[in-house]
């Protein structure tokens, strides 16, 4: 037994001795562009992720087999499991920052929140823009502070303003909001506390009544939240959770009598992992997303013609194809590509760097016409980004659960974004004064 | 005041669901003087187990049956590979030993099984249900029902059978029960089944609430605190450690939580916790040691 | 100051109702080595565990120096210079011979943990020090070639003799030792008295210990005190006490 | 009376001085052999979160390898050193980094000692849980208050500028320099701390308190020394982690698993022993690393990244009940025997 143990110490040393010259074997060639994958497979997290990479790894495939890469640059790619930790982020990113086999590395996505804000200032020292959808720092709106960090589409932000709006539509215009309940039951963390900010401002604005009720993580156990729920009687319920915190809160929500179909998830709870265990009790759930489920849209009649049927997935499950994240897989590897070619426009049909494709993304211009060749109508929002705007976008369209499948019931739900920009300007410039850092013009051509 | 009355008996029947968790420890603990953390991952690993199959059609009533042998297996070979190389070695390192078993078991469910999320419907619809002018909830009554079952089950089991009564005899004094000659290896293996059916059933609980997945490791947490209180060593203590602990959480989320900014659960049952060792440090019900020197 | 350095006055001690002291009262004169014989009762370390503040009793006063009790805590006993040894060795098992003996120096330990941290001088001087004693008790007791030794490897002859040395090393003005010869042969027992009688003759220690073997106790002990069920029967020189018919009665029928 | 004095007084030592080859080795590579071949991946990925997970075990040691009480509080103490020291650096920028730093232990070490109160009174599992109490609450009080995140809307606490005496430490090499100094001594008075006095009174706790009450130590002011102290390197480790490594932290990223974590380190490196941190953190953070390498280079990431994170997941458990079943005494132990074995080896023929 004694051995056993010797054994797994010689094991360690081997560790040691191997990870030096351990070096993934992919081949790369420097004319190709290197798409890094910072991937969580494990953890509580997993059961989504799976499904993002799948979307990711698709459309790369398709990039590469059926247009024949970026403008004649093939993709190459290689997964690093993050388990959704900022360390191991930390670590992928260590490892892949400097390219792969001399394939650079033009976009980075550090795809969790940890991780992100980790990488945030090492990757502006590296010079190696990191895109976060959907999550990330939203004062990294305001491009002047943060050169590197492009939080594209959705910030916690637009999210809250386009959720108002969207309620505002259903009551029947703003005027309609004054006097409204609206709750928020939020994750009692960094990404829950995001919005208290912006609904607060949009609360005095539209004059509605803004209640916040945090709920501690993990979230299993919700009765005393929906408790305070059902006293207050809110109009509307803007549902904040995340991973398990979602389903206990749709559940417990029935169980105090609350109408599902008036609580609105944000987009970590608009996928079907959120509802299904919440079963029948999710029927008429809503949610807000910027990458709807829906296997209809045209890049999905391509990659079911190209992808799937070929036998070329990355999906384990092909009944998840068009789900909530793989759709998000979609999206993000959309954005990175365009990013790419936009900036091949400008330096040339190869492989690009990361300062190169931080220009890309900031002069990213998607619009409907693109957004059609691409077979993304539908699916993606029109994004524009610029030196002072690294979010584009603001947009979400909302669904529905009808106990088996979204339904989309509504077009693109558009933020206020001029109202709050002050809010984030004030925050990147407390941000730039802690640190110290002067701003940099912006002259339109960085 | 009808707030004040309902949100304290939800809180109490929210408190039953800690108790089926907390009554795994007891058990374990009680017999073989480990204090099990892989009391969660085992809650999960029954939890998956059960699901995977009844996905896989697998009736309901055969599920169970082979969870419960799957879970036997699993105690048996925890005694024969954890339990006895480590007998007669300090509580602290049993318990240190159950951590790693909870990475195993974890590690395993979730590569057998996968890690997406799995929904879990007992036909319990989760409905509001009015006694008076008091909002209760079924799903909650139907948890508490179970809790009571399983204890006069145990009861039973303890008191009636002839392991029940070797295994209180291990409990009361280990020595004593080996020079009688009871096999402490069968007693263990048998208290860690049944462990492990009692988690079974917390993990189907749990699980048709929040969906079966890898967070129904977490509950584990929620039960420390019902035993700090309700004491490792008796399973009446741990029934009233959880209604103590589910109905104080609930009170102070609505009524504490709102001054200091709310989501203060996590903590504060463990805190409740403390205060109660300051009073009595070996909790409601559990027996203290004199140390002989 | 009086003659007597400890006066034990009423002691009552009882386990879950369970009397296992009964209103004892005795005296121990300075610089005399006391045994307690204990034939029959249970809890013979009892008495030791009262005087020394590990139990607390119920009823009774303690006097140690002229100094009154109704309650002691073990650790005010060994400030106050009560040294104690244990029947079943309560050596600390992971650590060196040496360590174990310089445990019993805390109470004299005047330098800072930041001091020690920061191995300043003061610090470092102490340590000197405390190892020149450690070292002088080691040869005392004959122990020099087992410094470095776990105690937990050590013969059980030896541990008992550590557990001396942990006590001594304090230089207590009172010393109980419970059973300092339990479980030793014939020459051990004797080498151990020896010990014990150097103790007391060349540190003026007054001891007070728990013994069986009668033989030893007679030889080794100025003042024998002797207890049946908690209960005192018997008091003075070993003369006398072998005299006493309650004793002689006490230990009929048993056997040592 | 007097105790009698060696009759020789020959200085006598305690250890027997060897020239501590290994040991000098060790340093050279660390402070010459790695500034001179270490690349930004083995700076940042593995040698920074290695040195200060090693120090996040010793402080833990101290507690619970040394003094016998369980903690499994450990990230919550690492979370209060990081967001002190921030908040020094921030509002009181003109202490500079090592004060800053200091004074961030300094109230870890108060909250371990508030927190170390029970010791008094409570033992074994009930103390465990309280650290656990210790654990969550701090958390929260971390997410719950803006004001311990300079109002920051996402509750992430960032490095401002590392510089000492003006020198820049911001980069890759400034942040391993810095993390190794400190590290080295902290373990230094760590060493000197378990060799003197107290360390002794300490382990006398562990090994038996009654005993340790009767022969003079006051045992429950050692306990809550020890609490002290070993929140001080929890603390000063946290700063690092958050600061010479991450570079940014929120109260996620002390949560109890880095507690978990910090305990496997102590279990495999082994229970009092120093240098067992370092054995212990080097084996627990280069593990995932080399699986996941091996992973890549057998499969060229073929294989199902989550199987390979699961399987690690069974290795560390399977490791962790081996270690306790054959040696509780860590992996140190393992390594002592292996050097006894090659010193005598020539005798062998």
């Amino acid at each position: 037994m004694r051995a056993s143990l010797k054994r797994s110490l010689v094991g360690a040393a081997f560790a040691l001795a191997t990870l030096a010259g351990a070096v993934p074997q992919a081949m790369a060639s420097p004319d190709q562009q290197f798409i890094p994958l910072a991937t969580y497979r494990v953890g509580a997290y997993a059961s989504s992720g799976v499904q993002v990479w799948a979307g990711m790894i698709d459309y790369l495939r398709y990039i590469n087999e059926v247009e024949g890469g970026i403008n004649g640059v093939k993709l190459v790619w290689q997964e690093c499991e993050t388990e959704w930790t900022a360390e191991k982020g930390i670590e992928c990113y260590e490892r892949f920052k400097h390219g792969l086999d001399g394939a650079p590395v033009a976009v980075y996505q550090p795809n969790g929140a940890p991780a992100a804000y980790a990488l945030s200032e090492r990757a502006e020292v590296d010079k190696i823009p990191l895109i976060t959808l959907g999550y990330g720092r939203t004062e990294a709106t305001d491009g002047t502070v943060f050169p590197y960090n492009f939080p594209v589409m959705l910030t916690f932000y637009s999210e809250a303003s386009t959720l108002v709006n969207y309620i505002a539509q259903r009551e029947g215009g703003f005027d309609k909001l004054k006097g409204k309940k609206i709750a928020t039951v939020y994750h009692d963390s960094a990404y829950g506390r995001e919005t208290l900010g912006p609904l607060k401002l949009l609360a005095e604005k539209y004059g509605f009544e803004n209640i916040q009720i945090p709920v501690a993580d993990p979230g299993n156990e919700q009765s005393a939240q929906w408790r305070q729920v059902r006293q207050a009687n809110p109009d509307w319920v803007f549902l904040r959770t995340w991973g398990v915190s979602t389903p206990v809160a749709v559940k417990t929500a029935a169980r105090f009598g609350f109408p599902v179909d008036h609580i609105i998830g944000d987009i970590w709870a608009s996928s079907s992992e959120d509802v299904l265990p919440a079963g029948a009790a999710a029927k008429g759930y809503l949610a807000l997303t910027p990458y709807p489920a829906g296997a209809d849209f045209e890049i999905h009649k391509r990659l079911k013609q190209y992808i799937l049927d070929k036998g070329h997935s990355d999906l384990k499950d092909l009944k998840n194809f068009g789900s909530v994240y793989y759709n998000s897989g979609l999206v993000n590897a959309a954005v990175a590509v365009e990013a790419i070619r936009t900036g091949q426009a400008k330096f040339g049909k190869r492989p690009l760097n990361g300062e190169e494709g931080r220009w890309g993304l900031e002069h990213l211009n998607i619009d409907d016409a693109r957004l059609k060749d691409m077979g993304y109508l539908g699916l993606m929002q029109n994004l524009k980004l610029s030196c002072r705007d690294h979010e584009g976008g603001g947009s979400a369209r909302v669904q529905q659960w009808d106990g088996a499948n979204w339904t989309l019931i509504s077009e693109w739900i558009a933020a206020d974004r001029g109202l709050l920009r002050p809010l984030i300007d004030e925050k990147s410039a407390a941000f730039a004064k802690e640190k110290g850092l002067t701003p940099r013009t912006c002259t339109g051509d960085e | 005041m009808t707030f004040f009355f309902e949100t304290l008996l939800g809180g109490l029947l929210a408190g039953t669901m800690y108790s089926l968790v907390a009554i795994g420890f007891v058990l374990i603990y009680k017999a073989s003087g480990v204090f099990n953390f892989a009391q969660g991952a085992m809650l999960l690993f029954a939890a998956l187990t059960f699901v995977s199959l009844h996905d896989q059609g697998v009736p309901f009533a055969l599920a169970l049956l082979l969870t419960v042998i799957v879970m036997s297996v699993g105690a048996l070979l925890i005694g024969r590979l954890v339990l006895r190389p480590l007998v007669n070695r300090s509580q602290i390192t049993l318990f240190m030993a159950t951590l790693g078993l909870s990475f195993i078991i974890e590690g395993l469910a979730q590569g057998l099984m996968g890690s997406q999320v799995r929904a879990l419907d007992l036909g319990i619809d989760d409905v509001p249900l009015f006694v008076g002018p008091l909002m209760l909830s079924q799903f909650d009554l139907i948890a508490a029902a179970a809790a009571v079952v399983l204890v006069t089950v145990l009861a039973l089991l303890f008191n009636k059978t002839r392991i029940g009564v070797s295994l209180r005899a291990v409990a009361d004094d280990t020595t004593a029960a080996l020079s009688i000659g009871i096999n402490l290896n069968r007693i263990w293996q048998i208290v860690w089944a049944v462990a492990g059916i009692v988690g079974l059933v917390a993990g189907l609980l749990w699980g048709a609430r929040q969906g079966v997945q890898f967070s129904l490791s977490l509950v584990v947490l929620k039960a420390l605190p019902v035993l700090i209180i309700g004491g490792f060593t008796s399973i009446g203590g741990a029934i009233v450690g959880g209604l103590i602990v589910g109905a104080a959480e609930n009170l102070a989320e609505v009524y504490i939580g709102p001054l200091i900014g709310g989501g203060i659960t996590p903590w504060f049952a463990y805190v409740l916790a403390l205060a109660f060792l300051y009073i009595r440090p070996a909790g409601l019900f559990g027996e203290r040691a004199i140390e002989r020197v | 100051m009086s003659q007597a350095i400890l006066q034990v006055r009423d002691i009552s001690l009882s386990f879950k109702g369970v009397k296992a002291i009964n209103a004892l009262s005795f005296e121990v004169l300075r610089g005399e080595i006391c045994a307690l014989i204990w034939p029959n009762g249970a809890g013979k370390s009892s008495l030791l565990n009262v005087l020394n503040g590990v139990y607390r009793f119920d009823a009774g006063e303690i006097v140690f120096e002229d100094q009154h009790f109704h309650r002691i805590d073990p650790l005010g006993a060994a400030r106050r210079g009560i040294g104690r040894t244990f029947q079943n060795n309560a050596l600390f098992k992971k650590m060196s011979v040496l360590d174990n003996i310089l445990t019993g120096l805390s109470r004299h330990m005047r330098s800072s943990f930041i001091e020690q941290a920061l191995g300043l001088p003061r610090a470092r001087r102490e340590a000197e020090a405390f190892r020149l004693r450690a070292q002088g008790i080691l040869e005392f007791l004959e122990l020099q070639a087992h410094r470095d030794v776990l105690v937990g490897n050590l013969s059980y002859g030896l541990q008992k003799r550590v557990e001396l040395g942990r006590a001594l090393i304090a230089g207590p003005s009172l010393l109980l030792l419970d059973e300092p010869m339990a479980g030793m042969n014939a020459e051990e027992k004797q080498e151990m008295a020896r010990f014990v009688a150097d103790v007391n003759r060349d540190l003026g220690t007054t001891v007070v210990l728990i013994e069986h073997d009668m033989g030893v106790v007679m030889g080794l002990s100025d003042h024998v005190v002797v207890l049946d069920y908690g209960r005192k029967v018997g008091d003075g020189t070993p003369a006398q006490v072998q005299a006493n018919p309650e004793v002689i009665a006490a230990y009929l029928g048993v056997v040592h | 009376m007097s105790i009698p004095l060696a009759q020789h007084t020959a200085p006598l030592l305690l250890i027997q001085r060897r020239m501590p080859w290994a040991l000098i080795g060790l340093l050279a590579l660390a402070f010459i052999g790695v500034p001179l071949w270490g690349n930004d991946y083995w700076l940042n990925a593995i040698l920074i979160p290695f040195l200060v997970l090693s120090l996040a075990g010793l402080g833990l040691n101290l507690l619970t390898g040394y003094t016998g009480q369980t903690s499994v509080g450990a990230a919550g103490f690492m979370a209060v050193g990081a967001f002190a020291t921030y908040g020094f650096l921030l509002r009181l920028p003109e202490l500079g980094l090592p004060v800053a730093l200091l004074g961030g232990g300094v109230i870890s070490a108060l909250v371990g000692l508030l927190f170390g109160l029970p010791s008094s009174r409570i033992k074994g599992f009930y103390l465990m849980v309280t650290t656990l109490a210790a654990q969550f609450f701090l958390e929260w009080l971390f997410v719950k208050f803006p004001w311990f995140y300079n109002y920051g809307s996402s509750g992430t606490i960032s490095a401002p500028r590392l510089a000492l005496f003006g020198h820049d430490l911001n980069t890759p090499l400034g942040r391993y320099l810095l993390t190794l100094v400190t590290v080295l001594l902290l373990t230094w008075t760590a060493i000197n701390l378990v060799r003197t006095q107290v360390g002794r009174n300490w382990m006398a706790i562990r090994d038996m308190d009654t005993a340790a009450a009767v022969v003079g130590i006051p045992v429950v002011r050692y306990k809550r020394l020890a609490f002290a102290v070993s929140s001080f390197y929890l603390g000063i480790a946290g700063a690092l982690w958050a600061f010479a490594y991450l570079g940014t932290a929120s109260a996620s990223s002390f949560d109890i698993n880095r507690s978990f974590q910090i305990l496997f380190i102590i279990i495999i490196g082994g229970m009092g022993s120093i240098a067992g941190n370092f054995v212990g953190a080097a084996f627990i953070s280069l593990l995932p690393i080399f699986l996941s390498h091996a992973g890549q280079a057998l499969f060229g990431g073929s294989v199902d990244a989550g199987q390979l994170q699961n399987l690690q997941k069974i290795i560390f458990g399977v490791l962790i009940i081996v270690f306790l079943i054959k040696e509780p005494e860590g992996l140190i132990r393992l390594l002592h025997n292996l050097r006894d074995r090659v010193r005598q080896w020539p005798l062998r023929f």
